[in-house]
């Protein structure tokens, strides 16, 4: 299945990109994506998005998903 | 209920009035409660020449709306409106403009700091300062706690 | 800080541009926070006419100076802003506005809010409405809890 | 000596005045006052100034001051 990754702020600027693709079957979870695409250990402070929802790393994706992994947020 | 993300400067208080006239009668309500955040040309100690505010398009229209949905219906308000820039901010100009409208003052002021409180915790925006010392950009780390 | 009684309409959107122009400089605040009480057409399930606002010259300015002072205080604001009417208002006309700075939301949320409930408490100003079914004047008889 | 007394909104009306003079030298505190101008029991709910800031009914009264009597505010 295909899921679209996408980074944000600070994220983006240690991952190096702003968005990637990731054709994968043993994919399960959001967890699965961030270590698939970063190949790094889960950052605690780590926010996610899931089809542009706030989710959990144990929420499972499906094919087509957007997952997205971000900083803590500093608007207003 | 109005939410619109920005790329140039507003005047906070042109949307309000703007606003109020299309959506409100007069006379319908007895409260209006607002919040303007401005960029300050100092933060955590240094002089700030400007920001970028990254966002994530489509997720933060999304965000904002839910989280004044839910504050609009939970405190009962007749409107409400969210604008917030996005991009290039400079000193001195505003970034958020919050404002609600209800009939008695108790629903406005707790809406007011509610959907402020929502937005700076939740809503998908991130604030990078460029220093005036030219020691480079920063993120911003955290936003302060407000209650 | 600036305490206003006015016996004619104003715009409070006008009084907190033309007040902030006056009194602040852009990049040295960051929060704003502001709360307009305006004259419903509806109070107590009866329909309102008009209303008369009595109040006591020369101790209400001193009342509000004395209670803003000390909000002012507390909360480290760098200015405040009250504007409140007197004598005959009619329906959806602005009554009060209180318009607070600081430099972080906190402060200035806190402010509006304990300003305005230290007004409606004990600022001697006394409303009577005038019924739209000419069953005569009625004192307002006390003010309904705001937190 | 003497004390200027002020009624304000449902009070002066019930009052049926609203600036009165006393002059009296049995007048202690707000108290007197208050009987001496209504001859009337205390009301519970009744608010008072004196010479312009809030004060209780025990406050002690000198001559030349102004002593005001009023219902709940109901502004803002």
């Amino acid at each position: 299945m295909t899921i679209n990754v996408r980074f944000f702020a600070s994220l983006r600027e240690r991952i190096g990109v702003a968005r990637t693709e990731i054709e994968a079957d043993s994919v399960n979870d959001v967890r699965d994506v961030w270590l698939a695409v970063s190949h790094q250990p889960v950052d605690e402070e780590m926010l996610v998005a899931l089809n542009r929802n706030y989710a959990s790393l144990d929420h499972t994706v499906t094919d087509g998903d957007e997952v997205a992994f971000f900083p803590p947020v500093t608007g207003g | 209920m109005h939410i619109e993300l920005r790329d140039q400067c507003f005047d906070p208080w042109a949307e309000i009035t703007g606003f109020r006239d299309r959506m409100l009668s007069p006379g319908q309500y007895g409260a209006c409660a607002v919040f303007v955040g401005t960029m300050r040309d100092y933060n955590d100690g240094d002089r700030v020449r400007s920001m970028y505010l990254e966002h994530y398009p489509g997720m933060t229209e999304k965000q904002l709306e839910s989280l004044v949905d839910a504050s609009c219906e939970t405190n009962n308000l007749m409107e409400a409106l969210v604008v917030h820039r996005v991009g290039s901010v400079n000193p001195g100009e505003d970034i958020v403009l919050v404002a609600v409208w209800s009939a008695h003052r108790k629903a406005s002021f707790d809406a007011c700091r509610e959907i402020m409180e929502a937005l700076k915790s939740t809503a998908p925006f991130w604030k990078k300062e460029t220093l005036d010392d030219q020691s480079g950009d920063r993120w911003v780390h955290r936003n302060t706690p407000g209650s």
